[in-house]
């Protein structure tokens, strides 16, 4: 397919053709091209569909302002929704596809819309729909529901990598315009660290789209000159294809550097996009300006374009975007279009000049105080209407539109803290305005400064002051000369007359006439127009159209527009990838791992494993010839309740406390009493948050008079390090304590069991018999001929049982040793699922009931909290409504009919009682099967439990329909007295 | 946003845990008369301020040092930065 | 001395060596770690207690190299000493010794995994993986840094040499990080 | 005017010449009845049912800004009832019945959509939680279920079931949770307010009340003093800052809460999903934009803005349970400030100074609280007794330990 619409010069590489698809048909451009620069090159001007009306539409933009060109780009798992082709860098092999279409862009069945437009009007859905009531979800919602969105997702994994980075600056430059570059240059060659973005695959910014001269060359070739000089200096960092997204606290941006994208696929290895957050001690917006149309009706056919874009595909990609154009401008830099193009040889038919008086172009038909009122051509612009400055209209053929209302300065990134940008009277537009992020300037454009030396000058000021600020000297280099046109406008937002639509925000479909209604009906500040219209909502965020809408607004509601003001600026500047802002943690790199002491142990075994926290723990293991996962579960609870079991519990905190205030400290972190504690023995303790609300629990030892070791659940080790930080530095400061977390620095095993101890002589170097090493009882000890470790004599499953501790990179061979050792008792190693049946079968409270809801008293431990002293939680722990008779109490739960399962979650109703929140007796926390018992058996906490031992309830489950009968018993089911523990 | 530490210097927000107002440094006497009022004001009740707020970070990710922060909530800016510890002492609590 | 084979972090016998490009990660397992912390009001006793052993208690953010014992600064009055394994497994009872009722003493080696990573420019590497300003840092630089969700101590050995302590439990994720970070280099 | 289809045919007939204003612009009258503070959501709601189901006059409605400008112009659009405790559950349900009828009550279509909400299980201890939940929904009246990992997958076959960190275990199904159009709620509200006489004033920001001896006489306001019998603050965001001027400190902190919308895509969610293992939830609007959100950021803060973690956060947990979002584009986040209250749970009730009220602390349950929060609000303000699903919500339950604390985090705000 030739290029029919390519013409001379241009920054692209016509040695090469890139061979690339649009809606299956394919094209050729070449390097240097974006797809919508290629496309026109191609004669293709329709592109896309509106939202709403489906009205058929093309480019009205060079940039990242567009909101009519998107297409689906790529294809398979790698297709990319709403892609706005003025900006896809073309490749090879691109693929592209029209969306929000059917069944073709060229003929499109929802087109119906734009014949039903009148009543379709802003806000006629909030009218409508509502009888008869049960249609809203059944029919009309799901039809509109089915017309919705743009473009779609694969629903395919995204296949590419994303990554994140950090980066470090002195000075962080946003735009490389002449600004941009100028600011850089001044602060790259003072030897400053600079960093220099831009979205563009070519920094230049508006230099690479004009004719003007810098420095007596052509500014696009200054602009690589010094793109060329700073690359060599290595304190400074090009960062092109990178769009500072948002301006955060404390100069923090964060970035997206589209490292891939303009390549078929990533290379192997490398991210698609990385997400950067660029600290700056100082940064300077240098972001440019963006034209807007003027609003007149039927404005929105392929083929108009804002004149800056017009000429921009003719400067810098040699596309001629019609062979017959005409110019509709209000101000002065429209005209540029036209004598560029003009001097381009291309036909420029006649310039519609909104403004009267001042010279006339030489060799073009300059129509001054005319207005285009109108336009025709179905699927692209055929011909434009003109109204003379005498009233007397014509028709005038032509296949491109430039229209130029005047240059908003994006003031997006300067506004991100909520600072309101302030009206501009010379350039008829919103400039930055105070109070913006701190360390932020602007200069250029972005700053309303639309000349080329305006730029230059803005930018080297801007950085000798950042600069200054931060103490680093600098010089100003000679300025090279650049036009300093003044920017002559006389403001136009709308033509007026005519009984058509004029169209505002082109991809939502707003149009002046919405805005009319809106002002109708009340909705009358920016906001409630905003919000009524969806004027600005669409995925180039109102970046040409809302200044208009409010404009509008202004002229309807008699205020000037400052006072009207605008809506409020939030990142991202322009959407971002959501991969990018999530990078590397997805899947199963979501969180990191822990991996206890013995996982490689236990997979070789063929453990099963879950998730607790970041751990992965052995869930259980099965045996061969075990099907289901009880079985091996039974097997483990019951082995070690008759003989032995081993379980890694190394997961658990611990927390080494130092100090000569050690015990004091305890005393008031715990609700019971630790100071007593003799050395060579340990204690459970029971912590509160200070809302009297049971915190943790855990064994603590004395290992010597000014030593203690804290355990903690696995769950809370984090958070109760922080607290027990807390108390130190900020509640009692002047205490002598001194904590650190030794969690992972041993690999500790519970061994449990009548044959405990049996097993654990064969290990352990010491003397552990019941008088050397008592209940309680906590030492050091040596392992294996030499080793040093730790013992324990504590219990989670009621057995007598110890916990054995060594140095972590033992703990593999350690657990080797346990079970060689234990073959001669037929030792198992049990997982997490057998722990909570012994824990339960033993009425240990565990996670389910350390909910955060629950007191000491709940949990029938309301003993434990001593009102001698002061601790953190003990006087919030005694209000009313925490002590009041008849509150939750842990109970045992059995069926009345062994037969019967139980099951978490259930609710205790009364017998006979009606399923109602007043009969609501509370729930069952943990169940489990207990193979000892040969029946499920549950914990729960009950209203006024502990009166209601021996009575009969009913717990009920309506999630999965089960009602049993059951019988509310102590949480102890074995062993209430403790003798096996002290066996 | 950053946080100036007193020792380390501007550090990433994102490495701290906040906990909230800094009275919370001054918990009251468990076993004094009204200890329940007491610890309801202490505990549950805010100043909450639209503008500068003294408030409690702790650097977690870093040298676990509890720091208190003088930043306007309006504006995000940070004023001030102490050693929780310091602050602490300062204002009467000991042992 | 005990007959238990000790595992390496990442559960190998011996410890990994990987090299990715420029980029040389060598997981380290000689190296024995304990925490000293000052009592309260002790910290001069301390100081010069350390002195009588040559044991260096760097000011913070910084390490200090010495032989037997180089040391960190983690917190406030507290250091991470270093010391041969070989020579020094016992590293805890050692300190303590030395340094008694000045000292409040932590075994810690084993709660580490310990990956040196050399490269002659690391900067590349350590910008897609902590906010710490590496390229600026001094040599001799300690800090603790998030690195993809994991708490890490990184201590700046020289200019093209970084030393990682992770937590023990997280390394293979943690080399994992390290391994496609400095592939994404290549 | 009354709001139909027909209308709407009528008007497009006539070039729409015969909308009239959907509310007035009144000056505001020397003295009301009743006075809200705060023209959200809750305030106009309020000021609806006051006049609608209580018969009062004499109301006025008070914004500093523009009429929904407050967090029912700013959150995720969520409505649901699936809450655990006795003193939260039967309120949230007497909500969402309110959400079910709101349309032809006020005859305003706020696209109340119950197109189901879930919440993924990936632990057995929050199967658990979620049964022990969804049973004491089912004895307050309201509709949970189960799902398996099974239903889950054939609702959404694009999640992440098969490369998982934290694997989908299953569900707890609210069918009747859905979503509505946010703004519209505040629109119909205010204009079923303003057509029963009720004055809404925008632009009049409360300065100051006037206290004498214990009582309220009315508020000084930017335009001027007004006087009132009865004061009804629902500033939820603000609440410290306005009940400041009555000299009442709160077990409040006000945080910045950031949601999110991508770019509009074809449809792929339809109801609303919550990740159980990261900081995430999602619905997808009928425009196609993805809306999502995830944790406050944590600090307090009046600033409407918040900062990068949280979004990276946030775009972490969806790419972890949605791995084909990658390609989606973030288009807008936006901030709002929280009432975070000390137990995570709301607050309606008197205060010490007679004839002034007190609405807040939502924490981010006030969207979906809107009905059900203006007609407790408008009953106490009307009876001076708390509605029947409210009395919980009173200030000294702090004082007495009866916390309503659904997640179980204690005085601690920015972890509710």
């Amino acid at each position: 397919m030739s290029q029919s619409h390519r013409i001379a010069g241009g920054q692209i590489d016509r040695g090469v053709a890139l061979r690339f698809s649009f809606d299956g048909k394919s094209y050729t451009g070449h390097p240097g091209d974006t797809l919508a620069s290629a496309l026109l090159a191609n004669g293709v001007r329709l592109m896309g569909r509106s939202f709403k009306y489906h009205r058929p539409r093309g480019p009205i933009s060079a940039g990242s302002e567009e909101p009519n060109a998107l297409v689906e780009l790529r294809s398979g798992a790698r297709q990319e929704p709403n892609t706005r082709a003025t900006v896809a860098e073309l490749f090879d092999g691109l693929e592209a596809r029209s969306q929000n279409r059917w069944p073709s862009l060229a003929f499109d069945a929802l087109a119906i819309n734009d014949r039903l437009n009148s009543f379709f009007t802003a806000g006629f859905y909030y009218k409508t729909f509502m009888w008869p009531a049960a249609f809203w979800e059944k029919v009309y919602e799901p039809i509109i529901r089915r017309a919705a969105g743009l473009g779609s997702l694969s629903r395919l994994e995204d296949p590419d990598e994303y990554d994140k980075g950090f980066l470090h600056c002195d000075l962080l430059v946003i735009g490389a315009g002449p600004a941009g570059l100028m600011a850089a240059l001044t602060a790259g060659r003072a030897g400053a660290r600079v960093i220099l973005a831009d979205e563009d695959f070519r920094m230049g910014g508006r230099l690479n789209a004009e004719t003007g001269e810098v420095g007596g060359r052509p500014g696009a070739d200054w602009a690589a000159d010094v793109v060329a000089e700073l690359a060599g200096l290595p304190n400074v960092r090009l960062m092109a294809r990178t769009t500072v997204a948002g301006a955060f606290d404390h100069g923090i941006f964060g970035a997206v550097e589209r490292v891939s994208d303009h390549l078929p696929a990533p290379l192997p290895g490398k991210p698609r996009q990385t997400l950067w957050r660029i600290y700056a001690r100082r940064s300077l917006l240098a972001g440019g300006a963006t034209e807007r149309p003027i609003a007149f009706e039927n404005n929105d056919r392929p083929g108009v374009m804002l004149a800056g874009a017009l000429r921009a595909y003719a400067n810098r990609w040699g596309v001629a975007a019609g062979d017959r154009v005409v110019v509709f401008t209000n101000n002065e830099d429209g005209l540029r279009t036209a004598t560029d193009l003009q001097a381009k040889g291309v036909s420029v038919v006649a310039v519609v000049d909104s403004r009267r008086g001042g010279p006339l172009l030489p060799g073009l038909r300059h129509l001054q105080g005319a207005e285009v009122v109108d336009s025709a051509g179905r699927l692209g612009l055929s011909s434009v209407t003109v109204r003379m400055a005498d009233g007397r209209t014509e028709v005038i053929p032509c296949t491109a539109l430039g229209v130029s209302g005047g240059w908003n300065p994006n003031v997006n990134i300067h506004s991100h803290h909520r600072s309101r940008p302030v009206w501009a009277e010379g350039i008829a537009a919103f400039a930055p305005g105070a109070d913006g992020p701190a360390g932020l300037a602007v200069a250029g454009a972005a700053a309303g400064r639309l000349s080329t030396h305006g730029a230059l000058l803005g930018g080297q000021a801007e950085a000798l002051a950042a600069l200054g600020d931060l103490g680093i000297p600098a010089t100003a280099g000679d300025l090279p000369k650049a036009e300093d046109a003044p920017v002559s406008i006389t403001p136009k937002w709308y033509v007026q007359g005519g009984k058509g639509r004029a169209w505002i925000d082109q991809q939502n479909d707003v149009t002046v006439k919405d805005v009319k209604l809106a002002h109708q009906e009340n909705f009358t500040s920016v906001e409630h127009l905003k919000r009524y219209t969806t004027l600005g909502m669409a995925t180039d965020q109102g970046k040409t159209g809302n200044v208009i809408g409010l404009a509008v607004m202004a002229e309807l509601t008699g205020k000037p527009i400052p006072e009207t003001g605008t809506t409020i600026y939030r990142p991202p500047y322009t959407p971002v990838a959501m991969g990018a802002l999530a990078g590397r943690s997805r899947g199963k790199e979501f969180k990191p791992f822990r991996l206890t002491p013995s996982h490689k142990w236990a997979a070789e075994q063929g453990a099963v494993f879950v998730e607790v926290g970041m751990w992965l723990r052995t869930q259980w293991l099965p045996r061969a010839g075990e099907t289901t996962w009880r079985q091996s579960v039974d097997r483990e609870v019951l082995a070690t309740r008759k003989s032995v079991g081993i379980c890694d519990v190394t997961t658990l905190g611990k927390i080494d406390i130092q100090g000569t205030d050690a015990g004091t400290f305890l005393d008031r972190v715990y609700a019971n009493t630790f100071s007593t504690l003799a050395v060579g023995k340990c204690r459970y303790g029971l912590m509160l948050r200070e809302d009297g609300m049971v915190f943790d629990d855990g064994t603590t030892a004395r290992l010597a008079p000014e030593e203690y070791v804290m355990t903690t659940t696995t769950a809370n080790a984090v958070t109760v390090f922080r607290h027990l930080e807390f108390c130190r530095q900020c509640l009692w400061p002047d205490l002598d304590v001194q904590l650190i977390s030794t969690t992972e620095a041993w690999a500790q095993f519970s061994v449990a069991g009548p044959n405990a101890r049996r097993l654990l002589e064969k290990v352990v170097d010491q003397d552990i018999s019941d008088a050397a090493f008592p209940y309680m009882g906590a030492g050091n000890i040596t392992v294996c001929g030499g080793l040093r470790g730790r013992l324990f004599r504590i219990s989670f499953s009621g057995e007598l049982a110890y916990e054995i501790a060594v140095p972590t990179r033992y703990g593999d061979a350690l657990i080797r040793k346990l079970v060689e050792a234990g073959e001669e008792f037929g030792a198992v190693v049990y997982g997490t699922e057998a722990l909570g049946v012994m824990r339960v079968e033993k009425g240990h409270v565990a996670g389910n009931e350390l909910n955060g809801q629950s007191s000491a008293l709940n949990m029938g431990l309301g003993k434990m909290v001593s009102k001698k002293k002061d601790s953190i939680g003990m006087p919030l722990s005694q209000r009313e409504g925490m002590v009041a008779e008849g509150g939750y109490r842990l109970v045992g739960v059995k069926p009345v009919n062994p037969a019967d399962a139980l099951s978490a979650g259930s609710h205790f109703l009364p017998e006979g009682a009606a399923p109602v929140l007043a009969n609501d007796g509370g729930w069952l926390t943990s169940m489990v099967w207990s193979p000892h018992l040969g029946h499920c058996i549950a914990l729960g906490y009950l209203k006024g439990g502990d009166q209601k031992i021996g009575t009969r309830m009913r717990a009920v489950n309506f999630m999965n329909k089960t009602d049993v009968a059951v019988e509310i018993v102590s949480p102890h089911f074995i062993d209430p007295e403790g003798e096996r523990l002290r066996g | 946003m950053l946080i100036n530490h007193p020792i380390l210097g501007p550090r990433d927000a994102q490495e701290f845990v906040y906990l909230g107002d800094a009275n919370l440094l001054h918990r009251p006497d468990g076993l004094a008369e009204g200890a329940i009022a007491a610890f309801h004001d202490y505990a549950y009740q805010r100043g909450n301020p639209a503008g500068e707020h003294r408030e409690l970070w702790y650097h977690e990710q870093g040298d676990r040092s509890w720091l208190v922060v003088t930043r306007n909530t309006v504006t995000h800016e940070i004023l001030k930065v102490e050693l929780a510890r310091d602050v602490a002492r300062r204002e009467g609590r000991s042992r | 001395m005990a007959n238990l084979k000790p595992l390496t972090a990442l559960g190998h016998d011996a410890p990994e060596v990987l090299s990715i490009g420029a980029v040389r990660i060598s997981e380290r397992f000689d190296v024995a770690l304990a925490s000293v912390a000052a009592r309260r009001g002790k910290a001069g006793d301390l100081a010069s207690a350390a002195q009588g052993i040559g044991l260096p208690l760097p000011a913070p953010a910084t390490h200090q190299a010495g032989d037997p014992w180089s040391a960190f600064w983690v917190a406030p009055e507290m250091w991470f000493v270093e010391a041969p394994f070989a020579s020094h497994e016992d590293i805890a009872a050692r300190l303590k010794a030395a340094l008694g009722d000045t000292t409040s003493v932590t075994e810690q080696t084993d709660a580490w995994v310990r990956f040196d990573i050399a490269a002659p420019d690391l900067a590349p590497l350590f910008e897609r993986l902590s906010n710490l300003d590496l390229a600026r840092a001094p040599v001799g630089f300690a800090s603790r840094t998030v690195i993809e969700h994991v708490g890490t101590y990184l201590v700046k050995r020289a200019a093209g040499e970084v030393v990682l302590y992770g937590p023990r439990s997280s390394a293979a994720s943690l080399l994992h990080v390290l391994e496609v970070t400095a592939k994404s280099l290549l | 005017m009354r709001y139909s289809g027909f209308r709407v045919i009528a008007e497009a007939l006539i070039g729409h010449r015969g909308w009239k204003p959907i509310w007035r612009d009144p000056t505001p009258q020397a003295e009301y009845d009743y006075i809200i503070i705060g023209g959200g959501g809750h305030g106009l709601a309020t000021a609806y049912y006051l006049a609608k189901e209580f018969r009062q006059a004499r109301i006025a409605v008070l914004e500093k800004g523009y009429l929904g400008g407050g967090n029912v112009g700013r959150n995720t659009t969520i409505i649901r009832s699936n809450y655990l405790l006795d003193g939260n559950e039967p309120f949230y349900e007497f909500s969402l019945k309110l959400w079910e009828g709101l349309e032809q009550d006020f005859n305003y279509n706020a696209m109340v959509s119950q197109r189901g909400i879930i919440n993924l299980i990936h632990t057995d201890a929050q199967r658990d939680a979620f049964t022990r939940r969804g049973n004491a929904m089912v004895l307050n009246g309201a509709d949970a279920e189960m799902l398996s990992r099974d239903q889950v997958r054939a609702m959404y076959p694009f999640l992440n079931f098969d490369n998982a960190r934290f694997p989908i275990k299953g569900a707890i199904m609210q069918r009747r949770g859905g979503t509505v159009r946010h703004d519209a709620v505040a629109w119909g509200y205010a204009r079923g307010a303003d057509s029963r006489g009720v004055d809404l004033i925008q632009n009049c920001e409360v300065m100051g009340m006037r206290i004498e001896n214990g009582r309220i006489r009315g508020v000084e306001t930017s335009r001027g003093f007004i006087g009132a019998k009865k004061v009804g603050v629902a500033v939820a965001g603000s609440s410290s800052r306005v009940m400041g001027m009555a000299g009442m400190r709160l077990p409040i902190e006000s945080h910045v809460l950031q949601a999110f919308v991508s770019e509009g895509l074809k449809p792929l969610i339809d109801g609303v999903m919550t990740f159980g293992a990261g900081h995430f939830y999602v619905s997808q609007s009928d425009k196609g934009g993805l809306v999502f959100g995830g944790d406050i950021d944590g600090y307090n803060s009046y600033a409407q803005r918040g900062n990068l973690p949280v979004i990276e956060d946030v775009a972490e947990g969806g790419m972890a349970l949605m791995p084909m979002l990658g390609r989606a584009r973030l288009l807008r986040t936006w901030g709002g400030i929280m009432d975070m209250s000390m137990d995570g749970s709301p607050i309606i009730d008197r205060t010490g100074i007679e004839g002034l009220y007190f609405n807040g602390g939502w924490c981010y349950g006030g969207f979906k609280a809107t009905p059900a929060s203006g007609w407790c609000f408008a009953h106490l303000l009307a009876t001076d007794t708390p509605h029947a699903t409210a009395t919980a919500y009173r200030f000294d339950r702090f004082l007495k330990g009866l916390m309503i604390d659904e997640k179980g985090q204690g005085a601690t705000p920015n972890l509710h």
